[in-house]
């Protein structure tokens, strides 16, 4: 076991949360960076909309509205108080992003510019507000750059391309990691007195998702073998516009510059569904309009997808039906150009990949997978908590989005995972270096890899009668299609089912890659493996919850059921098997009422 | 319709040197060429190694040669290319495995000039933003873009040339931080830019630009950092 | 420093840029080709005697003559077009253009030299 | 707004000798083209009218100087050798020999690229752009 490091902190991930972790951990404690890709292809580059915060550069808004829109966009799951320290900390939170010279886009009197984005609303006029602090539309790849700009400066260790594979618990106690580098296949044991995951989500489990190839759960899944429990799996977003069969995300910047949906029959519907924000609802309301629009014959040529028009001349004409004006209260307009500064990354997607020009033509879309609101249960400073009555695990943080503070409830908001990032992946760092500051390093195992090296082997001696791309699609398309954005028991038993089966065939998957280097073939495998996992775990917490309520909804249990369902879902993987429990929400001054918009 | 894709291939642990090898497989003209490998990897040969994440172009994983010029594998269609393609690892990095390189020397003359914001001075009084007018913000926006994938730097002559030049990519980054109103490094970085393996190595052969996937002029901003060292200007 | 060589020249020009990294390899080529000719030709006018005829005689030779026409007016209108653009760098995004403009500017001058050049040979 | 100052000072914009060179190069090809149309009016202002020789319109404008234009058929070229062409003459030969041999470095560092071989060639090279600028105007004056 030559390779053995240590440091005081270890962070798992690169994204914005790991980078913000590393970040301030690295300030007072000897701080590693581990990250299976190169920091900067890290899947918060991908974010394009904006970060919110009530910062009031444009009009008047105020922390405590923003803490209200994201609890009633949690559909009253998310923690009360978790959300109200997000939001009191997210002024500070951009403006310290700013200080770090992060190239917001500006008002004309040089302060960071905002744009009005799904759910956030003034909450005495009901109207909606701007708060979505932006860079064009490529808000997360600034902050991922900034971030790690920072880092360089700051001579974070930075591991690239060393893919952690498991996770070192002692005594219940976090003590380190076990990763591949993936450039010549060695194992490398980190040994840590504190370990922050910040590995983002899984959305790769879904057929038709935004997410990146990256995105399989791993740190969500090795810590579930572990023993720790998920919280709240079976919530994950829907984004309503993605581009028709590829996932690829439009921002809903493009709404909140007054982009609006269109049916195939030409009517704009989002005012049926919500009446007063309307296009600018919150996710879950919009992706379920949309697929109503779908079955309800309405799709365009009966196909499953809707039209985003962000003509300029439709934007002009729908902002001059809903009385939209700018700050100055004259009557909102733009232009081609003005959209193209605004959206210069959608005005490109939309022509490399479908040949079309937003500003001529209308945009296919169809709801995407997205966001995994559920994940590794923590309190607001980053610490891992394992059971219902909150207890930490020592030396174990998480942050970002396998993280479940829970901030984001039954759905996000828009702009608020950036967020999140930023100020979880913040508390994440100083606790943990805090931490390891006074913690003596735990024992390691006596062999850390062995089980790193026996799910290799497996991997190798496999038989080789099923193909893994085949498994993998094949479980993709299930969980889309029964476990996606309305479900029902048949459909999520047929699911299940699926997913157990693909986990029986999975064991005969045979890598035929003997290397060392880059061996991605065996590393897909691994990452398959834990998809497969966590599907099946997404799945039975969502036949389990029997209600609707943000980002889960059922058909059999339409209505959001508070009596029996206002708690949050832990779901423990054992022995192949899922075992649930709950825990209670915590509510502060918002009592939940009927969420519309 | 049919698709054949040429793909280099090189693996240091059994081969001694690369070939290439032709796969023909099903496709539609939508397809991206990043698809298409995904697929030979699903089904033809599983040792196939590629970077790849993001799946549209964000993340600059994927930099690759195909049909003799660089291109991101997740943003060029069938469509764009036509049906006979040929995939190869991008030029001068060193080959670690079939289409993967040695990225380290790109980022290393990257950390080169200085690629953080750096600001002593004290903070605005009320701890707020530091101001900046959108005209002032607009001047390096273009820089910003660049998700580092090495499609420009491994595309110009200069580079090919020798290994100490900094190349286009570092060059837009600099420009990003000597452009900005807020930064106050400028003349650090301006003295890093211009030396040997700076600035004055490039030929204005515009690969670079050519090659961009996200479309930024990059000759245009290594001019402006070259007008720069004469005049003094940075706005 | 351990400098290297990162591809090859060969590799190099099998790339497949467009336009302007053809003008960049005939400008580089021009100049070179001048630097060369124009030394020698100097030198052997210098030394004189009959190395410095055999020399000059290659020079006036037609077909040698085409050849460095091509050299000298490319390099020379080529360089007009990167001193502009480089001292201007606005005008770089419009690289591409530029080099359009600099083709329709250069083959009819070009076109014309050689024209005279092949009927002076024939006709002298 | 502006928070630093839009101007860096002379010795802080990273002007060393490349970028010297590099702006010299742009300059020196506009004197090129400035003196190469002032020789070729000069010629046509001494009678070369209907000069259709292409070859020989490069040659005075390459080096306006009396041996030089030999071939053509100005009438007289006594006024080619004044101290005022001469002057122009020594000029062109003075830019375009630095020009070029900047130019060859400029291409040697390309294919030599180790530090020794190019301080060789830097030697070399400004060794042969004197003699050849001797030899230039040694011509010019002396013919
Ligand atoms: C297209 C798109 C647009 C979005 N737009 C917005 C928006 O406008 N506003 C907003 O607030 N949110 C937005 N989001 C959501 C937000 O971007 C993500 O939730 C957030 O970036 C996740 O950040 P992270 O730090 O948790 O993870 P990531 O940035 O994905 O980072 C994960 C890191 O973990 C590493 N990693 C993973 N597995 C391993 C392993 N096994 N070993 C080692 N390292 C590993 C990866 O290399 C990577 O560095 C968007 C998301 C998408 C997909
Ligand atoms: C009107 C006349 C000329 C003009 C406008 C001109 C312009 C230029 C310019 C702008 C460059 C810089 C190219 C770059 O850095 O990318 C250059 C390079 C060069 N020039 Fe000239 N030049 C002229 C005449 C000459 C002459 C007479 C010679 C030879 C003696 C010459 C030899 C060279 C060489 C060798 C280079 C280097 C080429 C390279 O770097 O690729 N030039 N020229
Ligand atoms: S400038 Fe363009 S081509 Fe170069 S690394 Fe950045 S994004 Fe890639
Ligand atoms: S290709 Fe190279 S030479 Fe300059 S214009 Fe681009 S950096
Ligand atoms: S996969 Fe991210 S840029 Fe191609």
């Amino acid at each position: 076991m030559a390779n053995i490091h240590q440091f005081d902190v270890v962070v798992v991930g690169a994204g914005g949360a790991g980078l913000m972790a590393g970040l301030y951990a690295s300030r007072t404690a000897k701080t590693a960076v581990i990250s299976k890709l190169y920091p900067t292809r890290s899947h918060t580059g991908a974010a394009q909309g904006g970060i919110g915060a009530a910062l009031g550069n444009i009009e008047e808004d105020r922390p405590e509205w923003h803490t209200y829109d994201t609890v009633k966009g949690s559909d009253y799951l998310g923690d009360q108080d978790a959300i109200e320290f997000m939001c009191e900390e997210a002024p500070q939170a951009v403006l310290e992003l700013e200080h770090m010279g992060l190239p917001f886009d500006r008002t004309p009197d040089g302060k960071i510019s905002q744009r009005p984005f799904g759910g956030h609303t003034n909450n005495e006029t009901g109207k909606p507000v701007r708060r979505a602090a932006h860079a064009a539309d490529r808000t997360g790849h600034m902050i991922l750059q900034t971030l790690y700009q920072q880092c360089l400066k700051n001579k974070v260790n930075f591991f690239d391309e060393y893919q952690v594979l498991d996770l070192l618990i002692v005594d219940g106690k976090a003590v380190g990691v076990v990763a591949v580098n993936l450039a010549d296949g060695e194992l490398h044991t980190f040994h840590a007195k504190s370990v922050i995951i910040a590995t983002g989500g899984h959305g790769r489990i879904f057929e038709v998702t935004s997410n990146a190839y990256a995105y399989t759960g791993d740190g969500i899944a090795i810590a579930m073998r572990r023993g720790i429990p998920m919280e709240d799996m079976e919530f994950f977003q829907f984004h309503p516009t993605g581009i028709y069969k590829l996932g690829i995300l439009i921002t809903e910047g493009v709404r909140g510059e007054g982009g609006i949906l269109i049916n195939g029959q030409g009517e704009r519907f989002m005012p049926k569904y919500a009446p007063t924000v309307k296009d600018l609802a919150s996710r879950d309301v919009i992706s379920r309009a949309i697929y109503t629009e779908i079955r309800e014959g309405r799709g365009v040529d009966g196909k499953n997808y809707v039209w985003l028009d962000a003509r300029p001349e439709s934007i002009v004409k729908y902002a001059a039906l809903d009385g939209r004006t700018n700050i100055d209260g004259t009557p909102y307009t733009i232009t081609g150009e003005q959209l193209l500064a605004k959206l210069p990354d959608i005005v490109d997607f939309n022509r490399v990949y479908l040949g079309i020009d937003p500003v001529t033509q209308m945009m296919p879309i169809q709801p995407t997978a997205h966001y995994t609101m559920g994940g590794i249960p923590t309190n607001k400073y980053g610490e891992v908590v394992i059971d219902d009555k909150n207890t930490v695990m020592p030396g174990l943080y998480a942050a970002g989005e396998c993280a479940c503070v829970s901030v984001h409830g039954a759905n996000r908001l828009g702009t608020n995972s950036l967020l999140d990032l930023v100020v979880f992946g913040k508390y994440a760092g100083l606790k943990a270096a805090e931490y390891a500051n006074q913690a003596e390093f735990g024992k390691l195992p006596v062999d850390a890899e062995a089980a790193t090296r026996s799910a290799f082997e497996a991997l190798r001696n496999g038989s080789g009668k099923e193909n893994a791309f085949d498994i993998a699609v094949e479980m993709k398309k299930v969980m889309f299609d029964e476990v996606g954005i309305y479900r029902s028991e048949k459909g999520m038993k047929i699911a299940i089912e699926k997913v157990r089966e693909l986990r029986e065939r999975y064991k005969q998957v045979k890598v035929t890659d003997t290397g060392k280097i880059f061996n991605t073939e065996m590393l897909n495998a691994w990452e398959l493996g834990c998809m497969l996992e966590i599907a099946e775990v997404v799945a039975e917490c969502a036949l389990n919850r029997q209600e609707s309520r943000g980002g889960h909804s059922r058909e059999d249990f339409p209505n959001r059921d508070d009596v029996n369902w206002l708690k949050h879902t832990l779901a423990w993987w054992k022995d192949g098997k899922t075992a649930i429990d709950y825990k209670p929400v915590t509510i502060t001054k918002y009592q939940p009422k009927a969420r519309v918009y | 319709m049919q698709i054949t894709l040429k793909i280099f291939r090189y693996n240091p642990e059994v081969d001694s040197t690369f070939h290439y090898e032709t796969y023909t497989l099903e496709g539609e003209e939508t397809d991206r060429v990043l698809d298409l490998l995904e697929k030979v990897k699903g089904y033809n040969d599983g040792t196939l190694s590629f970077r790849r994440s993001c799946a549209h172009g964000v993340c600059g994983s994927d930099a690759l040669r195909i049909n003799g010029r660089n291109y991101l594998a997740c943003k060029v269609l069938v469509r764009d290319i036509g049906t006979n393609i040929t995939v190869e690892p991008i030029l001068g990095m060193k080959i670690i495995k079939d289409l993967i390189v040695d990225m380290e020397p790109f980022f290393e003359n990257y950390k080169k000039v200085l690629p953080w914001f750096i600001n002593d001075s004290p903070l605005p009084a009320d701890g707020k933003e530091r101001l900046q007018s959108p005209e002032q913000r607009a001047i390096f926006d273009e820089g910003t873009k660049c998700i580092l994938c090495a499609c420009c730097t491994t595309s110009c002559p200069s580079f090919w040339a020798s290994d100490d030049y900094l190349g286009p990519a570092a060059l837009v980054t600099a420009h990003r931080f000597i452009f900005d109103s807020r930064d106050e490094a400028a003349s650090e970085r301006m003295e890093i830019v211009s030396e040997t393996s700076g600035l004055a190595r490039c030929h204005t052969a515009f690969n670079c630009t050519l090659a961009c996937p996200r479309e930024i002029p990059i000759t245009k901003l290594i001019g402006e950092l070259k007008i720069a060292t004469i005049t003094g200007k940075i706005e | 420093m351990g400098l290297k060589r990162n591809v090859s020249l060969t590799t190099g020009l099998k790339y497949k840029g467009q336009g302007p990294m053809l003008t960049f390899v005939l400008h580089r080529l021009g100049g070179l080709g001048m630097a060369i000719f124009i030394t020698v030709h100097i030198l052997a006018s210098f030394v004189g005697g009959e190395i410095g005829s055999f020399f000059n005689n290659i020079y006036e030779h037609w077909a040698f003559q085409i050849v460095i026409f091509f050299f000298v007016l490319f390099h020379a209108i080529n360089g007009l077009r990167i001193t502009i653009l480089d001292l201007w760098p606005k005008l770089l995004e419009h690289l591409r253009e530029a080099v359009w403009v600099e083709w329709a500017v250069f083959i009819p001058i070009y076109g014309l030299a050689v024209f005279v050049i092949i009927t002076t040979a024939l006709g002298g | 707004m502006a928070t630093k100052s839009k101007s860096l000072p002379l010795t802080k914009r990273g002007l060393n000798f490349e970028m010297l060179m590099w702006i010299f190069t742009r300059l020196s090809a506009l004197a090129m083209y400035a003196l190469i149309l002032f020789a070729i009016i000069g010629a046509l202002v001494m009678g070369a009218r209907n000069q259709m020789n292409l070859a020989d319109v490069l040659r005075w404008g390459f080096m306006p100087n009396n041996t030089h234009v030999l071939s053509t058929d100005v009438p007289d070229l006594a006024p080619w050798a004044t101290p005022f062409w001469r002057f122009v003459a020594s000029a062109l030969v003075l830019v375009a020999t630095a020009h070029g041999v900047h130019g060859l470095v400029v291409i040697a560092d390309d294919y030599i690229v180790s530090p020794r071989g190019r301080s060789i060639v830097r030697f070399i090279s400004i060794v042969f752009m004197l003699a050849m600028i001797g030899i230039g105007v040694y011509v010019i004056w002396t013919a």
